[in-house]
């Protein structure tokens, strides 16, 4: 995994240092750079924490791993962690939202005729079945008045999906917002067109930070430092996109310090909400279950979901 | 040493059933030479198999040195019709493949081995692979090789078939000397009679399907005995002729 | 002091063998039930969660709730196994026989053959998507590309591996090449091709997921992709288990052709 | 009508013939100097797009420009790869051993190894790391997985198909089953097993490189994950090219052990 | 029918070289029966295949029917010292598989092939699978297919070594009788003095390593010739007696 860097300052905490097993949402990209930030600016060390971070593969790998104790916190998609935790009990809970607003989307290119989300009526979208674009789409085409039964959905692994709009085998995919510097770089030329699910669907979160419910109810106290840490690192990189992308190359040379910048500029819009950074509001929550009825099976209460005392500004 | 009794041996094979031998009794005392003649086909390889106890018999009871055998005995040496040489293995090396397993003294095992190719006159091919063999230096490395370990009871199944006359006569001689000197039994097919006849105590003349015994013929002629020659031609002749005619249809109203 | 024994000494093939017929059901199937039972005693004991590892009641049971979902998508996935390990076949058998007969053409063509087979197909999913679209196609060729290679190798290996007598006894009857290798070395290689075609039943079945994993809607993948995206690993372990189950029986149907057809062969003896 | 052919009947290997080792560098050569030109003909006459296929210029410029980083991250996944190779080989062969003796074992035992290799790996990655962490481990178990089927097939069959001839002469020498199968059969069985080994260690390399798609953060299969995720298909294509050079040069390293150790081996001679 | 020039023949082996025959000459008529007698190992089936083609000589040359040979030749059939012979098919279809490789006339290559397989003794057998022979039983349906296919010259490495003095003697005359009616050129390996006696016209008796030409002798002993009876007794005796003093190494200055 990283290397250590070397701490900012000496460290300030008095207490007993932590060890934490962090997964990043899926791989290493511009939208998890907030973590290595806050490692490299040894906010983590300044709390008592030891970070370990490994890459994670996708919001419900991170939900099973953290559930089982091979990892302690990660970041998760909101709307798979309500799909998730509803149909199989998984024992996980949010203790911050990442970002306010949902990043799903269907993007686009200029030229395949679609404009507005009304123009997604007979055509096709390519996307992975059962992800989590593809779950929340009947609630989008509800709220945007589409007839869901006249868009085809083409079954498509992730990684071929921005080839796939490039050679025009779907009309459409389905995409972070973060994701349109990639389409963008195989669109030759094209504009890229994002239809945000959030412009519908306003009360989704985006990502939210989630650990197990182990850890919430035995070391609330140790959510509180991880926590901190992490949404300093979070807010530091939304407001130095250019610096953040810098220190994820530091940790991934591979990475492109330029591409991750311009995904946290167009991520950081949906991260600052109307409440201290990270909160959650429990009658959203309860909003978020509703819109995706129809694809529970199961029961789910916003309590199970979410651990609102541990959220921050909870008054602790 | 070997005591046969009533032995039967049935193969069942797709298209139908060969019955190889039926009601076989024998008895060979300790360091007999006894030589099996009979038609190609008649059961011969199929009783040594039987006696090295390698295929359990169908029926009968064969015992080996009072034991009723019922699989593979340490103290009894087998020479299969064909050379079955490890093909990875040197000369020297394939003779000393019963030294391994019977974890025999390596050194003196070594000593033998060469001694015995030398005797064979493969001295100068202990280092080649089979597959650089002629077939009668192939088969003489697998005799050999059931030479090494000094078995109390030596099944050889056509030992000499591919051999020159000379090699041939060397290597009766060397035979004859082991049975003297080692006090080995030895139960041996071939198709010579003047073989038979030279190295046997009894020759066992078998009739082909099902494989019966038809006579046993007593060679009572002093040893040590060489091929064509010697006091006693007359002896040979007379049971050379006798195989001769027990071998020959035409004359089978003269047997029985 | 006697030797009674009355077995002959018959392959169990010959006569058939009721005793052994039957331990040819019920030994799989004890090991199938053994299996299972430790599956359930390690998901019981070490209270293995049913998003990590979901016991055997509840995968059974999920598996007859979608009973006929699932044999649907059983059968598609089965026919682009069964179809691209036929192609694999006829486009593997005459490479190898090729490669056999020329070393000219093996170093040549092998460091090419090993460098498609170690390319992870996943990574190389989109090209295939773009070329071949969605169809059942590109689940064809990854199958075809996943299995290919055991069959060249191992019939290569078996036809190189004839025994110099019998290459040269057609080659003392002036054979032609082509009867050199129909009448000769083919069926000598047979068991060995038999150990590659093996080998690549248990690939093809692996290949049609992945193909199923890039972009499908129906088959065995498909269901594993869903049900994963959701954390329903109840009905992925359902499906993991119906592909085992397709996979078992077209390696016992290989085993049924090969002893039908080399009753010959040593280890059929 | 004079036959004046003055080539002595001699194995090349045996007096080391200089065209043939240095036809042995040049046809591979050769051959992947022409793929390259028609993967470079392929992209500019049709001129696919850099993100669906990259050039050959521009794959190896990219290969060059990581070129410290990239060469890290193979070593970790060559080492992954022979570590589990190596492992496949000490529980692949044994198990072979024990199913080739007993019809028993291998009744119970093949369903459960069909089973076990018929699971599409990505689909467990997960439990290998909920159960092994984020480690070295999962990804040699991997390996392992992807890897052990082949051995024990070919060594299986290898050992199976001794011929009865040097079978009954270790059994007139009452050999104890160990001896029989490590003077006889393992050595009979040797090609074969190679064989096994030949395809194993291209699983190999694959098993670790899905290993490495799901919890890795260094090896070519991450770097494949990253740079799929971000349609940097150069990068891709480099280190696929690198996985590639894994293959082809762990196979003939694997072809120079057998010619080896195996002169007497039909093939080799 | 074949001209034999100053034949050289190395083998280079791991282990040194081989020098296995050297400045052979020899001229076979058409429609004679050669036969080749030596000690094992002295280059006699290497021999026969520098004739048939199979192995490219290391220096010399050969010519059957006045053209060179550079490979095998249809009209050309060799039998092996082993018996060679294809596991997977039954008797029956071992024997036909020159027919099938030559495309001769399917059921007439079929009546031949039951014909000498009764011949040969092996009518019955013929659905068995090679492993379910004995080894004589295999060496006569190697012989069977060696004939099937009437060839213009035939080459054969010590046919009757695995038969019984009976057997031996039926094929012996089968052979002869081919050898008149269907003028056909044998060179035949044998180590059994009366069989290369009884049926060659010339007997070549070769020495080993290097392997060469020691002398040729004629046997001009009319046919149909039949072993140990008949008027020549005589003249067999003193051409066996011949041979047996070119073989026998103790008598080296008797020869040359
Ligand atoms: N493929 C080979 N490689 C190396 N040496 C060989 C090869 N074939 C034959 N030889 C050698 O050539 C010599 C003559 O062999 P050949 O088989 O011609 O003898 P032969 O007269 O037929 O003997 P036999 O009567 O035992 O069959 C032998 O010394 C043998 O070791
Ligand atoms: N494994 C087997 N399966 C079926 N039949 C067999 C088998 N082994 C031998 N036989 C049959 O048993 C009979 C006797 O065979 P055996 O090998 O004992 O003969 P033999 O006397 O040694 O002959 P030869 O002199 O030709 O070697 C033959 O008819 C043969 O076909
Ligand atoms: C290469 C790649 N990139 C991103 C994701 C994460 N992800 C999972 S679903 C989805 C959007 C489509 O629903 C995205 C971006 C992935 N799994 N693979
Ligand atoms: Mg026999
Ligand atoms: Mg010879």
């Amino acid at each position: 995994s990283s290397e250590a860097p070397a701490p900012a300052e000496s460290s300030s905490f008095e207490g007993e240092r932590e060890s934490v097993r962090y997964l990043t949402g899926f791989n290493t990209f511009g939208r998890d750079a907030y973590v290595y930030v806050a490692e490299e600016l040894g906010y983590f060390d300044e709390v008592g924490i030891d970070i370990t971070i490994e890459p994670g593969s996708g919001s419900v790998d991170v939900m099973k791993l953290i559930a089982s104790g091979s990892a302690d916190f990660g970041p998760v998609d909101f709307s798979a962690a309500v799909v998730t935790v509803a149909n199989e009990d998984l024992p996980v809970t949010a203790v911050a939202a990442i970002q306010q607003r949902t990043l799903a989307a269907i993007v686009t290119l200029e030229g395949y005729g679609i404009e507005s989300p009304k123009d997604l009526e007979g055509k096709t979208i390519a996307d992975q079945p059962g992800s989590t674009n593809e779950v929340i789409f009947p609630a989008y085409a509800e709220k945007a008045g589409i007839d869901a039964s006249t868009v085809s959905h083409v079954p498509a692994a992730p990684p071929t999906l921005p080839q796939v709009l490039a050679t025009h085998q779907a009309d459409a995919i389905g995409q972070f917002v973060v994701g349109e510097p990639l389409i963008a770089s195989v669109a030759q030329g094209r504009d890229v067109v994002v239809l945000p699910y959030g412009d519908e669907l306003p009360d989704l979160y985006g990502t939210v930070l989630m650990t197990s419910d182990e850890i919430a109810t035995t070391n609330p106290e140790l959510v509180e430092r991880f926590r901190t840490a992490l949404l300093k690192g979070l807010e530091y990189s939304i407001e130095h996109p250019e610096e953040s992308g810098e220190i994820l190359k530091k940790y991934h040379p591979t990475q492109d310090a330029k591409a991750a910048a311009a995904e946290i500029e167009l991520m950081a819009p949906f991260v600052p909400g109307e409440g201290e950074l990270g909160s959650m509001d429990p009658a959203r929550v309860d909003v978020v279950i509703e819109t995706l009825s129809a694809a529970i099976t199961g029961d789910v209460t916003a309590e199970e979901l979410v651990s609102f005392d541990l959220l921050p500004g909870a008054g602790s | 040493m070997i005591d046969i009794h009533d032995l039967t041996q049935i193969f069942e094979t797709r298209t139908g059933t060969v019955h190889a031998l039926e009601g076989i009794d024998l008895t060979v005392e300790e360091n007999e030479f006894v030589t099996l003649v009979g038609r190609s086909g008649c059961g011969k390889s199929t009783l040594l198999r039987a006696i090295s106890g390698l295929v359990p018999p169908t029926g009968g009871r064969v015992a080996v040195a009072g034991d009723p055998v019922s699989g593979p005995r340490r103290d009894v040496s087998f020479m299969f019709q064909r050379p079955a040489l490890l093909p990875w293995r040197s000369v020297i090396d394939n003779v000393l493949l019963p030294a391994e397993i019977l974890k025999l003294d390596r050194r003196q095992s070594r000593v033998r081995a060469e001694e015995l190719l030398t005797l064979a006159g493969l001295a100068g091919f202990e280092k080649k692979l089979p597959h650089e063999l002629s077939g009668g230096m192939q088969q003489r490395v697998s005799l050999c090789r059931s030479l090494l370990q000094r078995p109390q009871v030596l099944l050889m199944d056509e030992p000499f078939s591919a051999l020159d006359a000379l090699t041939r006569a060397e290597l009766s001689n060397e035979l004859q000397r082991i049975v003297a000197d080692e006090s080995t039994t030895i139960v041996f097919v071939t198709h010579s009679i003047d073989e038979a006849v030279l190295l046997a105590d009894r020759v066992v003349v078998m009739t082909p399907r099902p494989g019966r015994i038809r006579e046993i013929v007593k060679v009572d002629i002093p040893r040590p005995r060489t091929l064509g020659q010697g006091a006693h031609i007359e002896d040979v002749a007379r049971i050379s002729a006798r195989l001769h005619d027990l071998l020959h249809p035409t004359n089978e109203t003269a047997a029985a | 002091m006697t030797v009674t024994a009355r077995t002959p000494v018959v392959p169990s093939r010959v006569v058939p063998n009721r005793g052994a017929a039957v331990r040819a059901v019920l030994l799989p199937l004890a090991a199938v039930v053994i299996a299972i039972g430790l599956w359930w005693a390690a998901t019981e004991i070490f209270a293995v969660p049913a998003f990590i590892v979901p016991g055997p009641q509840l995968v059974i049971e999920t598996l007859f709730e979608n009973f006929a979902f699932l044999m649907q998508q059983t059968l598609v996935t089965l026919l682009e196994t069964v179809l691209g390990f036929l192609i694999a076949i006829v486009i593997g058998v005459p490479l190898a026989m090729a490669i056999a007969r020329s070393k000219v053409l093996e170093q040549m063509l092998y460091p090419l053959l090993l460098a498609v087979n170690s390319v992870p197909k996943v990574a190389i999913a989109p090209i295939l998507l773009v070329w071949m679209g969605f169809g059942i196609t590109p689940k064809i060729v990854m199958v075809v590309l996943l299995c290919f290679f055991p069959i060249v190798l191992s019939t290569v290996s078996g036809l190189r591996s004839t025994p110099s007598d019998l290459v040269e006894l057609t080659a003392s009857l002036s054979a032609r090449p082509i009867q050199e290798f129909t009448k000769v070395r083919l069926w000598w290689a047979m068991p060995q091709i038999f150990v590659g075609l093996k080998n690549a039943i248990t690939l093809a079945v692996i290949g049609a997921v992945i193909g199923e994993f890039v972009g499908a809607s129906s088959g065995l993948g498909f269901v594993i992709v869903q049900s994963g995206a959701s954390a329903n690993m109840a009905l992925a372990f359902s499906a993991i288990l119906l592909l085992a189950i397709i996979s078992i029986a077209l390696f016992y149907i290989l085993v049924l052709i090969e002893k039908r057809l080399l009753p010959w062969a040593e280890e059929n003896r």
